[in-house]
């Protein structure tokens, strides 16, 4: 088209703008975020963000375990989505361990989950012990009850009696050093039913949460962390209360982060240092701020790029247009 | 169930002692008639081999449809005795409905030999015809055959009197390193690689399709930016400042629906979830129709 | 009041839309002509098809993750008219599935176009293959083929996951046209992102009417119309009824929770009815369960199965 | 030594790293480390679902029903044994008829089972499917009371069943996109009037706006995902593992 009056040698700046190379982008794009990584890493950036109600809920509920309370993880994700919920993981594990709950970790999604949940828990573990705190033990403090092939038939069960569906599960009691029922362990020793639990916190990258909540969600208070694509349709089932917190994927990861930084006052302000018993109280000095944030400006980075190259993009079409109207 | 408790009743037709001669006599007589069938099967003329496949397909689909249609009765319990007939065959219908799900399953599985048998004979063609590229049919046919062997090995070794895989304290033998390498360290990393790798393709594609070419592109992007921006935590408290100090949250309404996250809840809530649910509308009633012709075989092509 | 709150209606409804297809399938066999709008996307397929015999390149379809399920089929059907065209220029097609049971019947189906279309000969049994059932092994195998046989034209229809714009990248990338359809609805704005052409929601399933004008398909598109307008005329009359009962009726009743009184109403002071207790809101949703009957005797044997553990 | 041996892990590690290389070559162009990757890539994915075939599916679902179960310890039977499993067999094999040019018609015995069970599924979980989906478009469209334009804030945390203005002009924009949207997917029949026409165009435009908001908020997971690749290459491998920096 243009070529007429710029001759074909060099393209116009217009069409330069729009027919940018594929393997250029991409270069662009792989440079912006690993720099942007490795900048995270050096100097520890820390992006600001604004929490939002769904995630402060999760939180609550979260810090404000009773000493003693049990929570259930349900762990569905495998490595190909640790970007979003590894973070959460870790995120969720910090708040329970300092907060001194006990937890019980399950799966019925693949059995992979189990072996990627017990290794995010032996991270954390390395962590306390670094820190001088006593690490959590199997068994007293936390059990892994492993993987169930048929999730939706174990949740009814659940729903009727507990006892019932995870009656076949044991661990390894450390001090007599034989197999129990995991009903024996100070764990679930006191869990009759599952109303006895303090939250079921589900962590997917699909869409299980619905079959937790069609089953057990009037007993029990449930959490579903989950990936951004998930995030949208799940919103509703928070809006209409059966779920009682949500965390949405990387971004929703580095609220809780943010969470565990900055508190929540007893004025229910984020950050805020009304007097009296704060709502749900930060982790002061602890190390609070890790993959959610380690990966927070690398996303901002990579949006803003994206952002950008769209806007090149249609400045370049402009341009062309307008000569073409000359 | 609980077991045990079974071992007081007595065997019926259906069933036999674990491990007798007598289960195995049975198990491959019916092979053998199973077989016996196809074979008769095979002699069947051609008129009358659609209205087979027919007749399967709607005996098959009536079984759900009457799960659909027939009075369930309330607090099934399989040791209680119905209280009528219609209860007697909903109880049949709850009763039997674990074993068929069970008996689709295992067929399905079986078929996967077919797509196994055709990508073997693409491969093993090439290579043994020395083909273009028959080096890397080579490493096609060597990493499944290894993930076989490791696979089913490291599993062996590592079955629970129960026969669960004990996915916990698992021994560190030799396979089980080999089978971890190849899952977690090769084919685990290389689904995560490519499911990240849809980054790169979001990009160039976003690129060259969010032109503001006409009505339609413009929306999508425009909504696009908005909700892109709404996640971008520095943005949205930088957006929020600046509003409050026009009117601190809760002073004005106009103010307010001008945040960010507010706007993106909007969207979604009032224009997003009705488009896409109208549209999962249509695409379930396409389903039910399709299924409705497949199930009375009203459709060209595939039963007959 | 109690007969609304059965759950038979939900059934109903459901047959009333079976019922409208099945009618309209009647009617289109009767030979009433019915019109179907023109898709955009469709019109795209012989120009695909055109070049890629031009450039002498395979025409590549790929059905997604579909299972063995209509979707899945629906795909293939398409894919039959598609190949049908091809099998007359014997350009050369490639069929990767996902899934094994479907990819059986879709080789039955390929040979049968080919049969039908008196060109045996031409159809090689290693243009329809199944890559693997993993996800993204699947996207990683039916890229590399894109690139390396450079196909001309790509049609991607059926259940599209996360592996869609890897797939529509790659076409892209070797300057095939393509034709798309998700009926995964979130992977659809990527498809319209990265391809020439896509078919929105059931368009998907029009696809095949439009293309084959056989009466079954159409009289069932019809059918499939009344049904979306059953729905619209059931939302919008319960909105307008529902608002005008939110507004002017009070709630006077209220089912009494204690066990065994299921299904009795008890009188409370009137107030305004909450949002789910608005008539139409009930219409499909089952509060009452019923009176129970007297409990059942246990079946010989199976009183010591009350253990429990064991 | 454990899988947590740092030896391992560094070799397993390394593995994860050379797998993402060769892959993401493919975004220069299909090369030959590509196609190496790719090929190991679908041959393990092969072997992975002989494997999970066996260890996840049949040996429950089929194997373990047919032979039935016994007790380790009492050696009593668990479960009998249901011998007419054994007729999947000659099932399946009807299936690999497929491959046979005389009798290949036999092959749709069992997969015309498969697809009977299947649409038979449809049929049954049709309405609780989208049921819900259509009640939930049910909404109120006159407001109640208007006494405030917007909802005012909770008092007391007690549900407030009226329904303001704001509220209703929602629900008024939500049921017309839904209309829209719907009248966009009608096929048969040419649409005469302008108001039906403009109903039609305004659907597809509203889909848009569906359409980028899932765009927006897909990308973040996409880009996190690609982000976390990047850490594990760049901070937990070479960072850490090889450099051993802090």
């Amino acid at each position: 088209m243009s070529d007429q009056n710029t001759g074909p040698a060099k393209k116009p700046i217009g069409e330069l703008l729009q027919s940018a190379n594929r393997t250029f982008l991409y270069f662009i794009l792989f440079l912006v975020v690993s720099l942007s990584l490795v900048v995270t890493q050096i100097r520890k950036v820390e992006v600001p963000t604004q929490p939002e109600a769904y995630t402060i809920e999760a939180y609550k509920i979260l810090r404000n375990v009773p000493p003693g309370g049990v929570v259930i993880v349900d762990t569905g994700f495998t490595n190909s989505s640790r970007g979003e919920n590894g973070g959460q993981m870790e995120a969720l594990l910090r708040i329970l361990m300092r907060s001194g709950a006990k937890f019980a970790v399950l799966s019925w999604v693949e059995p992979q989950c189990i072996e990627i949940a017990r290794g995010f828990i032996r991270t954390i573990n390395e962590e306390r012990k670094a820190g001088g705190e006593a690490p959590y033990r199997e068994w007293e403090d936390y059990l892994v009850l492993g993987f169930f092939p048929d999730g939706p038939t174990m949740l009814q069960t659940v729903h009727q009696n507990v006892r019932e569906a995870w009656k076949t599960r044991q661990a390894t009691d450390p001090s007599t050093g034989e197999k129990k029922s995991v009903f024996e362990s100070p764990v679930l020793r006191n869990v009759q039913k599952i109303e006895d639990v303090h939250a079921y916190v589900t962590l997917s990258a699909s869409g299980t949460m619905p079959t937790i909540v069609a089953r057990i969600g009037k007993q029990v208070k449930v959490i579903s962390m989950i990936t951004g694509v998930m995030f949208p349709e799940q919103l509703n089932y928070f809006k209409s209360g059966q779920l009682k917190g949500l965390v949405n994927g990387l971004s929703g990861c580095v609220e809780l982060e943010w969470l565990m930084e900055k508190g929540i006052d007893s004025a229910g302000v984020v950050g805020g240092d009304a007097p009296g018993k704060p709502v749900a109280a930060a982790f002061k000095g602890a190390k609070n701020f890790d993959r959610g944030m380690a990966y927070y400006l690398a996303l901002h980075s990579a949006l803003s790029l994206l952002i950008l190259a769209v806007a090149v993009g249609n400045v370049g079409m402009w341009l062309t247009n307008r000569s073409k109207k000359l | 169930m609980i077991p045990l408790a079974q071992a007081t009743e007595p065997l019926s037709f259906w069933q036999a002692e674990p491990g007798s001669t007598k289960m195995w006599v049975l198990i491959v007589w019916a092979v053998v008639v199973g077989f016996v069938a196809v074979a008769a099967l095979l002699r069947t003329p051609t008129r009358v081999r659609p209205m087979i496949v027919s007749a399967v397909t709607f005996l098959a689909g009536l079984y759900f449809v009457l799960h659909w249609l027939w009075p369930t009765a309330q607090d099934y319990n399989p040791d209680e005795v119905p209280r009528n007939a219609v209860e007697g065959f909903s109880f049949w219908l709850q009763g039997t409905l674990p074993s068929v799900t069970a008996f689709a399953q295992s067929l399905g599985a079986m078929l996967l030999g077919i797509g196994i048998y055709s990508l073997l004979s693409i491969h093993l063609g090439r290579l043994f015809k020395r083909q273009k590229d028959w080096f890397f049919s080579l490493v096609f046919a060597l990493s499944m055959a290894s993930m076989i062997l490791f696979g089913y090995w490291d599993w062996i070794t590592r079955l629970t009197p129960e026969g669960a895989k004990a996915a916990t304290d698992a021994p560190s033998l030799f396979p089980h390193f080999a089978k971890d390498l190849l899952f977690s360290g090769l084919f685990i990393n290389m689904d995560a690689v490519m499911f990240s790798i849809i980054a790169f393709f979001i990009f160039s594609a976003a690129y060259r399709a969010f032109r503001i070419r006409s009505t339609e592109s413009t929306i999508l992007l425009g909504t696009a930016l908005i909700v892109m921006l709404g996640l971008m935590g520095g943005v949205v408290v930088s957006q929020d400042t600046l509003l409050n100090s026009l009117a601190k949250p809760g002073e004005s309404v106009i103010v307010d629906s001008l945040r960010l996250p507010t706007i993106r809840t909007w969207i979604q809530d009032n224009l997003q979830s009705p488009s896409i649910r109208a549209m999962e509308f249509g695409l379930a009633i396409g389903g039910l129709a399709m299924a409705l012709r497949l199930w009375l075989s009203i459709e060209k092509g595939v039963s007959h | 009041m109690q007969y609304y709150d059965t759950g038979y209606l939900q059934i109903l409804f459901v047959v009333l839309l079976m019922a409208f297809i099945l009618f309209n399938i009647q009617r289109a066999r009767g030979g009433k002509q019915l019109f179907i709008r023109r898709i955009p996307g469709l019109s795209a397929i012989d120009e695909a098809i055109g070049r890629s015999t031009e450039m002498g390149r395979p025409v590549l379809m790929v059905p997604g993750l579909s299972g063995l399920d209509p979707v899945g089929i629906q795909a293939i059907k398409i894919f039959g008219y598609i190949t049908r065209t091809a099998a007359r220029f014997g350009t050369p097609i490639r069929l990767l599935l996902a899934n094994a049971p479907l990819y059986s019947v879709a080789t039955e189906m390929i040979r049968d176009v080919y049969q039908t279309e008196g060109v045996p000969e031409r159809f090689d049994p290693q243009s329809v293959r199944f890559v693997t059932d993993r996800q993204f092994a699947f996207a990683a195998g039916v890229a590399g083929l894109i690139y390396r046989e450079r196909v001309a034209a790509a049609f991607l229809m059926g259940d599209w996951y996360a592996e869609s714009l890897i797939v529509a990248e790659s076409a892209n990338a070797v300057g095939a046209i393509q034709v798309a359809a998700s009926t995964i609805t979130t992977q659809t704005p990527f498809l319209i992102a990265a391809c020439d052409y896509v078919m929105i929601g059931d368009e998907f399933y029009a696809a095949s009417a439009y293309l084959s004008r056989e009466p079954v398909l159409v009289g069932s598109l019809v059918g499939q119309d009344w049904s979306k307008l059953a729905i619209a005329v059931l939302i919008v009359a319960s909105s307008l009824y529902g608002s005008f009962e939110k507004r002017f009726v009070q709630q006077t009743m209220e089912w009494v929770q204690e066990p065994g009184k299921a299904g009795e109403m008890r009188p409370i002071p009137a107030r305004m009815k909450n949002n789910d207790e608005i008539l139409p809101l009930r219409f499909f949703s089952p509060r009452k369960p019923g009176p129970l009957d007297p409990p059942r005797q246990k079946k010989p044997g199976a009183e010591n199965k009350t253990g429990g553990d064991s | 030594m454990n899988l947590e041996n740092p030896t391992y892990v560094m070799i397993k590690m390394t593995a994860g790293v050379l797998a993402t290389v060769g892959l993401y070559s493919v975004l220069y162009r299909e090369t030959k480390l590509y196609r190496f990757f790719e090929h190991m890539f679908l041959g393990l994915a092969a072997g992975w679902s002989l494997k999970a075939i066996w260890t996840d599916t049949l040996k429950d679902q089929w194997w373990g029903q047919m032979v039935g179960k016994v007790d380790e310890q009492t050696g009593l039977m668990k479960e009998p044994a249901v011998w007419p499993w054994a007729f999947v067999v000659p099932m399946a094999f009807m299936a690999y008829l497929i491959f046979s040019r005389k009798h290949n018609w036999i092959s749709r015995i069992p997969l015309g089972l498969l697809i009977g069970l299947g649409a038979g599924q449809t049929f049954l979980n049709w309405f609780n499917l989208y049921g819900p989906q259509m009640q939930d478009s049910v909404k109120v469209l006159i407001p109640t009371t208007f006494s405030s334009l917007t909802v005012p804030p909770v008092v007391n945390g007690q549900p407030d069943p009226n329904v303001y203005l704001s509220q209703a002009i929602n629900n008024l924009i939500f049921v017309a996109t839904l209309l829209c949207v719907l009248s966009y997917f009608i096929f048969c029949t040419e649409f005469k009037s302008r108001f039906l026409k403009g109903m039609s165009t305004a659907g597809r435009l509203v889909l848009m706006v569906g359409f980028g908001a899932i765009f927006g908020s897909t990308v973040m997971t996409r880009f996190a995902l690609f982000i976390d690749r990047m850490y594990f290459v760049w901070i937990e491998w070479l960072w850490r593992s090889v450099l051993h920096l802090s």
